[in-house]
């Protein structure tokens, strides 16, 4: 994944491990791959939040009721390459669990366990690079941000992306949002300018309106409070044993029509 | 020489600024207008001019010569923060942060707070400034709060219930910032405590360190010598910080007092630098209670201005380094001295000023009458009638023995 | 030259001694105490260190530039006796008379108090000097003020239920001096306003005039000149009395605010001056709210602190000699200052200094910008904050309007 | 009135003017100069009456209600003197119900009535040179007062006394009690030393044993709460035209045996 190279915008899904069961996740995750998925971020569930809006925060709370922890969910990922999931998948988390667990262990336990990547939003440039480093180490990069604030941030941190360059769409947390802002295609093209990596755009990005217009500035959207939204939604139905497929049909169905766009251009 | 943070905000291991890509030029903004306005004579005589105006400083340092004279030990005296207006020493810091916020050209203020306390603060200085303020409580709080929610409103602020994780200071306070990243272009963040991303920490301490510089100025005046011991409580560390600045480089003994709440070997305390491990919260490498998996744990303490699970960066690096001492007592040694300094001075102190109090009532029995112990009672007890009403009929009495 | 009262005690036909025979030795001997006590330095010093290192003193002149802005008109100062300790400008005096009590060798307070902020500020000295304190207090009033109770149950004073008359102030007033006329060996009396007999307008004037005296020095540091108006409310009129009295022979128009109710024409104020008639209340001669046979009629106001038929004697004699202008504010009125300031200033008044505040507001509108107007702020509304939350969810909303 | 001479020690009773209602307040009197009484004490209720206890509070209250004034108790004397009642009638009053009426319209209206003295106790003597003048010209006598506490108040105060002088028995308010302060001989000695009327002493005198003792040492005693006490617990009774006669006599008996001891001996 160091070297990605993009051939059409790639659709990046976001769900949280354990969400409303680990079992789930796996199939969830499954079904996002069927669906197209280019690329898996699976969140790690925290108390605190705080780059999350209520539909994340919601999810969050059911996955620590299920005792999720770092740990269990980086430990999903060879039980997902067991089930058939082939794309690349990041792990989502906060720092503080990563210190928890140890910032060295933590990439023992990512490397072991196949990770491709690791995004921590509450870890900006400047404090990143010890964890850098061990990543780099690892063979696993650190996913950068970019926000609309960012300015003249935007070439030190575009220079340094590994991976792909995530760039938030818009001030604010994540959730789904109806409308854009209309600088955002300038800011995608001023990103793309200064990076050597993919830039993905993410954050309040769940209609395949959206999709459709970004896709021409970008290579990749990450949709996650859509896509959460949706789980919780169908959190019941997907628990059900004679439900389960059913519903799993329905979000895969879901997924693709909000990412269909992607499939009609190519850049 | 003491000269911490550094140029990132690192007191040592501690501090820093962990907080989403979107906030970073946003504290760099303050850094930059704290740093500039720092150096302004203009801007510091306009904060003096309003902390003594408006706020009625200087507050007294006031002898207590009957608990002095019942502990049979040490000199106690009290720095009086109870006397600023609005009733504690988070004025000093609001009004500080107010006038960067103008300084800056920002019109909005947002706030979290806890008890109400740091939100009245905010609310009382966006009134005197002209601005809107919005400030971020807990449902749960809310609730136990009624009239400091009736006063923000009564002083024009908007109060917003939060009703994420457990609905009270912590979650407030991530909806603070989460409000502050979907604002950041024309609201300023004014945080309560030393706590926070950097330059809030150092902000903080610089509109606080007040307190400590009066404190000396008058106590080498009254007692022509420094004080042995100064104690402070430590919820954030705000007061304690203010207090304790000017005299880091000074041979006194410093204590800061967390709340043990039902005891430090209980789940149900607020005691982070006694009990908690390192790590980030808020925007903040520091001390905090979390579970082995780094989920933060809800704290506990009868005083809703020291229940927090994190502490200000600088107090886990004055621990580190040995520097400061921190101590904790219990609701009910707190209480005990909430009603003690009642009684025995005529000052009905905060519970959360209580907690200082009660450290330095132990440390001062075991000293000689020509020592002393300077306290910082950082708020008045008003605001805690009302629990104390319910704490001591809950067949709590520590202490009570009114006549009637 | 201003020189009341007179030997007997006289502000004109005002004032007196109407107490049973009793106690005419104690006054007699307080009187006495009290000259000496006003010839002593020592006295005098001591009486000023405490105002100082214990309550914080002086207060501060603040400027109310948003209020002046907005009303367009006279510039509007508030003297801010709400920064004392305890909040309201009533601890002056019971410093003051607890040092006299003191100097005469008395060890037992005994007081009456309303709302309870003079009940508060007698335990509270009564603490400082380790006297024992015993409070009277309308079982009325006790319902309605359970916090203010507690608060002086913790400063370890003794309250008392009176379940006389209509078990309010008045009653409460007639107990203590009940009390008193039984223990006046070795009790002394502090009433809280310039009301009573003689010494205790007199006295309680010189333990109040600190306000007037700093603000005169304060104003005149600020301004280069005196203020054109001056207002301060009226109950008994201790506040008013205070801050007046050392501008009595200034070219300053004095304004005194008496409570009016639900309105001066009907039953509902306590207008005493603007409506009441001449008698003897409480030991003193002055005007009072009375029937045609002599009967004290029960004041009313939304305000505990004016609720009170009589008015200290010496402020009939100024309205009788017309040196002092008499005016009156509504219920509605004083809550619509009392939210204006909040929201504009962010400092909560007491509901009594909202009745001032009110005036200053109708007065300032009229006048000029280079003109002044000096409001005696004489206590903070947090007391007030659940009367008010009643108040304006009661569907008598007159000026509130948050957004949420 | 003014040159009282007296043989023994006088029964001065107080009750209040229109307790349990005026009506009765005539009966009350005459059943008390059947019992022996000197001299009445006729009490003018008043809302606020701070020399009084808690048994005088609730007979001004209860007279109150039955719209008693000052004009009104006045009034009672010759309403009293067609009864039958002879003995000097005093009328007790707190000062600010006679400044409401009037000074003068005050002793004109008493002249008229046949008022033999007043008494006004919130009213020391320094207060009282205009109603004694006005109660001069009148021919009506202003009683003072003498406390424990009046010490070198004494001689200026007897030494000016109409009337009769009255003794005030021990620091407190009206009331009944059940001791009365040892040094009360030594207090009377010294006043009676100094008066050239009778001194009388009243508060708190409820018991015939109290009487008796004290009778050696005065020239009277006003008994007042326990005898309203008496009239509070026969009130109903009193009210009823067919107990009424029963109570009186009651209450006749009743003050004839806490007095008893006042015609045993002769001074
Ligand atoms: C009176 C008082 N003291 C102390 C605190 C604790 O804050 P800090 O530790 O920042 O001083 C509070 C917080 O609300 C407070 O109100
Ligand atoms: C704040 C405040 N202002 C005014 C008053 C009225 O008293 P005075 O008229 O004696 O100043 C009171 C009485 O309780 C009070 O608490």
């Amino acid at each position: 994944m160091q070297c990605l190279t993009v051939t059409k915008p790639m659709f990046i899904p976001f769900i949280v491990a354990g969400d409303p069961s680990p079992d789930i996740t796996i199939e969830l995750a499954l079904a996002l791959q069927e669906a197209g998925a280019d690329i898996l971020e699976l969140g790690v569930p925290y108390s605190d939040p705080l780059a999350d809006g209520p539909i994340i925060q919601r999810a969050a709370a059911r996955a620590l009721r299920q005792q999720m922890t770092l740990q269990k969910a980086i430990e999903l990922i060879p039980e997902m390459r067991k089930k058939g999931v082939k794309i690349p998948i990041i792990i989502f988390t906060y720092y503080n669990p990563v210190l928890q667990l140890g910032e060295e262990s933590f990439f023992a336990l990512a490397q072991k366990n196949g990770a491709n990547g690791v995004l921590i939003p509450d870890l900006p440039f400047e404090e990143s690079e010890p964890v850098r480093k061990l990543g780099e180490a690892a063979g696993i990069p650190l996913i950068s941000l970019v926000a609309p604030t960012s300015k003249k941030r935007i070439e030190m941190i575009a220079s340094n992306a590994q991976g792909f360059l995530y760039c938030v769409s818009s001030l604010g947390v994540t959730g789904v949002r109806d409308t854009l802002p209309e600088t955002l295609n300038e800011f995608l093209t001023e990103v793309k300018r200064h990076s050597r990596v993919p830039v993905v755009v993410g954050f309040g990005i769940s209609k395949s309106e959206q999709v459709s217009m970004l896709k021409n500035y970008c290579d990749g959207v990450v949709i996650g409070s859509a896509l959460v939204q949706k789980i919780e939604q169908l959190s019941d139905r997907l628990q059900k044993p004679d439900e389960k497929e059913e519903a799993l049909a329905e979000f895969r169905r879901y997924a693709r029509s909000l990412t269909a766009p992607l499939d009609e251009t190519v850049q | 020489m003491y000269n911490v943070p550094n140029e990132n905000g690192r007191f040592g291991d501690f501090g820093g600024k962990f907080v989403p890509e979107t906030l970073m030029i946003p504290l760099e903004e303050i850094e930059e207008a704290l740093a500039k306005a720092l150096a302004d004579d203009e801007f510091k005589a306009e904060y003096m001019r309003i902390l003594q105006e408006y706020s009625g400083r200087p507050t007294p340092l006031t002898f207590a010569p009957n608990l002095t004279k019942k502990l049979n030990g040490a000199k106690i005296y009290l720095k009086r923060e109870d006397l600023n207006h609005t009733g504690a020493h988070k004025i000093n810091n609001a009004i500080g942060q107010a006038l960067l916020a103008k300084r800056m050209g920002k019109k909005k203020i947002i706030a979290e707070t806890g008890a109400g306390q740091h939100g009245v603060a905010a609310a009382t200085v966006a009134a005197h400034f002209g601005m809107e303020c919005i400030v971020f409580m807990g449902e749960e709080d809310i609730k136990r709060q009624e009239l400091n929610v009736f006063r923000m409103k009564l002083l024009g602020a908007e109060v917003v219930p939060v009703y994420s994780g457990n609905r009270t200071l912590k979650d407030a306070t991530n909806e603070a910032i989460r409000y502050w990243v979907q604002h950041c272009d024309d609201h300023f963040y004014m945080i309560g405590s030393v706590v926070g991303p950097h330059p809030y920490p150092k902000m903080v301490r610089e509109f606080q360190r007040i307190i400590g510089d009066e404190a000396k100025r008058q106590f080498l005046e009254r007692e022509g010598k420094l004080p042995d011991i100064i104690v402070a409580c430590v919820g954030g560390g705000s007061n304690a910080m203010g207090m304790f600045y000017p005299f880091l480089e000074d041979d006194v003994t410093l204590v800061g007092v967390e709340a043990a709440g039902k005891g430090i070997d209980t789940p149900y305390h607020a005691a982070t630098i006694t009990k908690g491990t390192k790590g980030v919260i808020h925007g903040s490498m520091t001390y905090l209670l979390q579970d082995e998996h780094g989920q933060i744990i809800e704290p506990y303490s009868v005083s809703a201005g020291l229940d927090y699970p994190g502490v200000g960066p600088e107090h886990a690096y004055l621990a580190s380094i040995g520097r400061v001492r921190y101590e904790s007592v219990t609701d009910d040694e707190a209480i005990a001295a909430f009603q003690l300094l009642s009684r025995e001075e005529g000052i009905i102190p905060a519970i959360e000023s209580a907690h200082a109090l009660a450290k330095a009532v132990q440390l001062a029995k075991t000293m000689r009458s020509d020592q002393t112990v300077l306290v910082c009672l950082s708020g008045r007890g008003d605001k805690d009638v009302q629990t104390m009403m319910k704490y001591l009929k809950g067949g709590n009495d520590v202490a009570m023995s009114n006549r009637n």
